[in-house]
């Protein structure tokens, strides 16, 4: 079975050898073409870093801004044609430091998008400083002395704000990953999937051995319907829990409040001004 | 006190407290006036509060058509204690003071023409102060011989949603006014004479901010996310107010770098979107301008100007940031900066942005100020209907390129789904196809290629609005919202030597710019800011230097009295 | 007993009768008194919007910058000189809008500073648009057919980044407001006091009426030392618990993390460059 | 093959992937090159990636001082597959190439200076790849006449860190490499000749991070927040590095706008802060900007340039921020610009960066980029621990008022708790307390209060650097990095007709800059962009019109042969 989202062209990926980004990649293009997601609609939205080059690597429409930005592109894209299957894809980095606010807000938003976090928990393309999930004690050439702060905590802080859909997965676990991805791909809300990604050259504290000693599954007994413990799991940092920890449909996606999709879902791009209410308009705000 | 009279072009200032009302008193004011037959110009100045301190409205009712700000007060109405405080200098000798005797500062109650109406007391039969307006409505309504039905109806349209006993006690302030006036007119105190027109009573009335909501609507504009700022977020609420209608998304966004990133995929993904901000959320939008420079997606910014630097002052006016609308934002890339200087301005250009940046891929900014957005002024529907948003972009086929080169630079645009083609963009440089790339021939291409498009811009440019002489010795050279006051000044002045050009298009310049000034002995430049920005980037472009600079920077726009003042004064320095 | 911290000038203060922010105004005041801060000692961070001109009417050192980023400011004052009191006081659209991700990440970083937000579910300054917390439904010019994004949750947030003290309170209840205030303010670490504020031109639903309907104090049976319960009141929305949510001294406060102050506590003004230093850097540099 | 001579002056280019340790190869060879009385100039370029892709390292060494880039490449490394194909261009006939058979193209193989070595297959002897750089450090070494000790003990101490087997692997490479090069020097392939002097052996080698790093410590930096962003983050960790023997509070921020607003906590509360970034982090920090105009606060923003617009090009070079940084920002508010030309200049203009910001309290942007960041000379101690930190700030009494008016427009500056008085500083326009205020006049005295700083600020401009003659006939203006390419090409060209003047402070201008120029009877500009923006705003403050413009922007410095070629151009046209 060709893959449509296969690269067109063999491009060189700028990734390092034993990067966990080329796992992501391929369970990315697994996911997507067992989707069966038509090529034309789907749109990825980047940001910059390591993480954000994906894109790059796939054969679809696709939408690389600037870092920490890839959220309101997303909800927009999406808002402006609902029909189109939008992912915004980008690093720890990209989404929680510098796109904090458009992580949080977006959340509240709830545009029927999926946020992808490569999450290696440092900053890769610029070479190795802590990123907002970094551990306390990691050591780079900005923390010399080791991180300090708090890490961020991506999953329990959507649970506060409510998140559609929260779920933590493992790059090097292929068939579970691609499980979560198509269910938060097809979730219709917000859904966040933060992927535990080694970054084998600046972070030598979270291995593909830490990641394996650290984490474990989610079993049955978890109810995702339950927020008090999806948040429980959450805050676990003990041995991290992976799976789909979160997920509600309290709220209706974004773009289905949205009046102009009240009598048509035709997208924006084909739509046109109506000149006879622009000319009903003129003639009301004749009479104030 | 001898008979008042006032003819043809009466300027009437109220002022009163945040929460009083003056805005109602406005608009029904100016509706009032056109329904009468009169022109009608107003301006609000206010503090950035929402209760208290002390705002005014001018209102000018005239036989011409009248557009500007003046300082003369032929009528100063205060509506509370303290309100005649900041007036002081414009209070005059001719001035008519109405209101009530605990509103009038004592300096004036001696030498001064007042007319004393028993407002408070009036408003305690009525049972508060919430009605002094409508009184005042009445009140003014009569003297510009609008009848008493007039006046109520209007009235009674305006507080239709809000219960019995509160239509009632306005009808009956308005009522009130309206007869305490006809006593004073029947006392012979008073003689309003303003020539009345038929032409005007189908007029609109525009405010600033509805005129760039309508251009943005005429121009297709589908799209608005942006963050509230004053004085720009009329714009917002404008095209809130219409979205339905108009199958409009709007989104207030988290801060105005989601806001304009989000327009920008509205964009990408085949909307057609602005953003409406002010210098300091223009300021945080630098870098995603820069992005659209990049990926070449038409934007339209509507930056509504007010004093800086950082939060300075929030509903005042000025026009300080031409020089960071061109400038801002890293690297290079081509822009188009567009300054409306009358409510037609507006809206024809800010439907002209959309077109215009589809068509060039690129970002347009218009620049406003307080002034702009919040006077308003009676006109014509210039056939406003006619105006069609013209889109640009492309179905794509299997081998469609984002970036493709062509000759002038400007790439056939597609959108996602739009066609079988795959639309890549990337805030990397990238390669035709919108892959990122770090070939350095492929990157100099690129450059060569956006920069290309300033060619075709520059083609399009609008010529500065000509009036005055033709043979002109002196040139006055102004933009945005000084054209009107200017124009009005340069017509008092009334020589036969003297031009005024008015830019509506600030970039790229007018390229017959330097032909038009070079001829002139003696060039002026007035701008609402204090570094004269536009004269800087002239100098820069055509070598010309200005003689004289007239500029105002306190938060206030020019008056006409001023700008007149100050050209006669530079004239005579010859 | 004359209060220092009262205006010294008889300012016209800028707010609307009624408004909750004359409470809080009060409520600082005497709290400041109370607690017997040096007036020299007390450094005010705010940002743009009603609440954010408190500082204006108190007399004090103010830093009044930016709508949104009051928290980054109040960081490093607190970091360069850590003998002073820093309270970041703003509006909820300046602190978890504009600032939503200097709030994260203040948060995380811990300094000990007091982060007051009147929060008034509505942005005043601008004339009555949704804020991040304005409720679902809320009408506003803007928001024409009603709010239809999730509420921000400030506490669930702060509490899901292990924020050092996390409180919640009411302005009309004088008592309780400043016994919290005192408590926050003295509490080493990153506070976070949220303060409902009617705010009586904008909000029409979340009145004083609403406020007194739609919370109840927090009792003696909760443990603040508890995250999951914390997080349980969080999310309470049928009534909003007031009173401390959290605390957790887990985290030392940031500018205890700072080598600067290893050796002394002499803030950064009184320091100088150290020459000698200087002259052997350049020396190894020499060596490489 | 013939006998191989070069003379003076070798560029030595070594080519591979990023991650096979060029930037060791050239640190530790630019040791030992001065170590050896050689002066030693490097530059590296490379991609915006981790591992893979191809990256290289030009050094030059040489008897006399250089301190620029040239195309020339005397000797070619290539340390892998795939590393000769973006040298085509400048791999000539004389040029010398060094490697493993299976890293060089065939295209080369028969009609170029090959000297194979079986890089390969000694890597795989000592059982990696990653003693590859060591090896090649012993064979150049030896090329330039360094002892087999000096080598030995450089790499001993590099890897010091790496346990037994790693350093013994390496010194076996270096040993290798040391030897191999023997045998072709005795082969007689080979014959180097550059004279040596002592007087470099004590000197610093420095980056240009290490240069602006050095000046902000010299200027009393103990605060520096900031964003990664390359090629701006050398500065930041260097200040890391030196953090706590310098007492400098370091702060990763999550954002551009949180590191620039602790920047300005920081001076608030009396510390002297600066940030690091490049034109897209600079973009957000614009609102800040303004912010430190409003509250006059000084703040020192070092902006390394990178290709724009948007993310552009990552890891390259470009000077197109220029327009940006004296523009972003809205409102109007002084400040400094410096673009430092050489790593003295990059020290001295950043230790007086913290002094004028802390004397004018007002922002000052340093202007480097990627060729001034990652390039190192060789140069001498100047006496950098004689540059003081000035502090400006005082202790205030009970009336103290932030914003007191004062002739020149320089209001004291007090820090909280410093002395009795209350600091208040606010974004609003404020009175001279630091109070809000809505009052015009307050507002326009304000205004011009902030303004009039600049005549002060004008009276302390540098004059650009001169160089060739002072009887010129053509004068060649550059600015920041270009100066000492430009300055070599011009000794090169070597006519008693030509000038260069290379500007280090960009604005205000330097007042006596038409004085320079208007002399010279043919104006050219060099600026690594694409529309000359120092050459537009001369244009725009001075009436002077360059009549060429030598512009690159292809995201590479310029070459001392580029600047050559285009200055002869120029010159030919007349
Ligand atoms: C405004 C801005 N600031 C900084 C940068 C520099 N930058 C590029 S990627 C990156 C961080 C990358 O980290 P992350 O998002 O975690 O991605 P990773 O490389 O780890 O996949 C930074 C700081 C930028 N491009 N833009
Ligand atoms: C960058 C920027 N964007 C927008 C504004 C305009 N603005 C001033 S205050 C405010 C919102 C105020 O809301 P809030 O913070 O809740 O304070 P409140 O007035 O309700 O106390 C806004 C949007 C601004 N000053 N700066
Ligand atoms: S730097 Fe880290 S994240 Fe980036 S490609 Fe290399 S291993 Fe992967
Ligand atoms: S607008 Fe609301 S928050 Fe602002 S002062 Fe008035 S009542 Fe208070
Ligand atoms: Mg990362
Ligand atoms: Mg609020």
């Amino acid at each position: 079975m060709s893959n449509v989202f296969e690269p067109e062209v063999d491009t060189d990926i700028a990734w390092c050898p034993g990067c966990g980004n080329f796992s992501i990649h391929q369970i990315l293009l697994k996911t997507l073409s067992e989707l069966k997601i038509k090529q034309q609609k789907l749109v990825l939205v980047s940001g910059i870093g390591q993480a954000a080059k994906t894109p790059q690597y796939i054969n679809s429409n696709y939408f690389n801004g600037l870092h920490g930005r890839a959220l309101p592109v997303a909800t927009a894209v999406k808002s402006c044609n609902p029909e189109l299957t939008v992912i915004a894809i980008s690093g720890d980095g990209c989404v929680y430091g510098e796109g904090g606010n458009h992580f949080i807000h977006a959340i509240r938003r709830n545009p029927d998008i999926t946020c992808i976090v490569h999450n290696n928990m440092v900053y890769g393309l610029t070479k190795g400083q802590a990123s907002p999930t970094s551990r306390k004690g990691f050591i780079s050439s900005l923390q010399i002395s080791g991180v300090y702060s708090e890490p961020f905590n991506p999953l329990a802080v959507a649970i506060s704000l409510n998140a559609s859909f929260v779920a933590r997965a493992y790059s090097a676990d292929e068939k579970q990953t691609i499980e979560v991805l198509k269910i938060a791909i097809k979730h219709r809300g917000f859904s966040l999937v933060d992927i535990f990604q080694p970054c084998v050259s600046f972070n030598k504290l979270n291995t593909y051995k830490w990641y394996k000693e650290n984490t474990y599954y989610l079993d049955d007994s978890h109810d995702p319907g339950n927020k008090v413990e999806a948040f429980k799991k959450a805050v676990e940092n003990e041995k991290y829990p992976l799976g789909i920890f979160y997920t509600n449909t309290d709220n209706l996606p974004f773009e289905k409040h949205l009046p102009v999709y009240k009598d048509s879902n035709e997208p924006m791009y084909k739509r046109n001004v109506d000149s006879d209410k622009l000319a009903e308009l003129m003639k009301n705000m004749k009479k104030n | 006190m001898n008979s008042i009279q006032l003819n043809n072009d009466m300027s009437i200032v109220i002022s009163g407290e945040a929460g009083q009302g003056l805005q109602s008193i406005e608009q029904i004011m100016s509706n009032l006036a056109i329904s009468s037959g009169y022109n009608v110009f107003t301006y609000s100045e206010f503090m950035s509060r929402i209760r208290g301190g002390n705002n005014s409205t001018e209102i000018r009712i005239s036989s011409k058509r009248i557009t500007s700000y003046v300082d003369r007060i032929d009528i100063f109405i205060p509506m509370c204690k303290g309100a005649m405080f900041r007036f002081k200098g414009r209070i005059a000798k001719e001035t008519i003071i109405i209101g009530d005797v605990s509103h009038i500062d004592e300096m004036y109650k001696d030498a001064y023409r007042i007319i004393y109406i028993p407002l408070l007391k009036i408003m305690k039969e009525l049972g508060g102060n919430t009605y002094i307006n409508s009184l005042i409505i009445g009140f003014i309504s009569n003297l510009l011989g609008s009848t008493f039905d007039s006046a109520i109806k209007t009235i009674e349209k305006r507080f239709k949603n809000f219960g019995e006993e509160i239509i009632n006690n306005n009808m009956e302030a308005v009522k009130t006014g309206f007869e305490l006036s006809c006593e004073i007119i029947e006392a012979d105190k008073f003689c309003i004479q303003i020539e009345k027109t038929e032409d005007v009573k189908n007029n609109l009335i525009l405010y600033g901010y509805e005129a760039i909501g309508l251009g943005a609507i005429a121009g297709g504009c589908n799209f608005i996310s942006s963050y509230p700022m004053s004085p720009s977020t009329g714009v917002f609420t404008f095209l809130a107010k219409n979205a339905e209608t108009f199958g409009i998304i709007v989104e207030q966004a988290e801060d105005e770098i989601s806001a304009i990133n989000m327009g920008l995929g509205a964009w990408y993904a085949g909307g057609r979107a602005m953003v409406t901000t002010s210098g300091g959320g223009f300021a945080l939008m630098a870098e995603a301008l820069s992005l659209a420079g990049a990926i070449e997606s038409p934007m339209v910014i509507h930056i509504g100007q007010r004093p800086g630097p950082a939060t300075g002052m929030p509903t005042r006016t000025e026009q300080g940031d031409f020089l960071t609308a061109l400038y801002s934002g890293h690297g290079e890339f081509p822009r188009i900066i567009f300054a409306p200087g009358d409510k037609e301005d507006g809206i024809r250009l800010t439907h002209q942005a959309f077109n215009m940046a589809d068509k060039f891929q690129t970002p347009v900014i218009i620049l406003t100020d307080q002034y702009f957005m919040d006077s308003s002024n009676n006109m014509n529907d210039f056939g406003i209907t006619g105006l069609k948003a013209e889109k640009y972009f492309e179905i794509t086929d299997d081998k469609y390129a984002r970036y493709k080169f062509m000759g002038n630079g400007i790439s056939p645009r597609g959108i996602p789904d739009h066609g079988r083609g795959i639309v890549r963009v990337d805030s990397d440089e990238h390669d035709e196809n919108g892959y990122l790339t770090e070939d350095f021939n492929v990157r100099k291409n690129m450059v060569n290629k956006r920069i290309k498009k300033m060619e075709s811009i520059k083609q399009e440019t609008i010529p500065p609005a000509q009036s005055g002489s033709n043979h002109y010795k002196y040139a006055v050279v102004c933009w945005g919202s000084v054209r009107n006051t200017a124009e009005e000044a340069i017509a008092a002045i009334a020589r036969n030597d003297i031009a005024c050009f008015s830019f509506t298009q600030l970039y790229p310049l007018y390229n017959g710019t330097a032909d038009l000034l070079k001829s002139a002995e003696k060039l002026i430049i007035i701008e609402n800011n204090a570094t004269s920005q536009f004269g800087t980037f002239i100098k820069q472009e055509t070598g010309i230097e200005f003689d004289h600079k007239i500029l105002k920077y306190n938060g206030m726009p020019f008056s006409v009295e001023e700008i007149t003042a100050e050209i006669n004064k530079a004239l005579l320095k010859e």
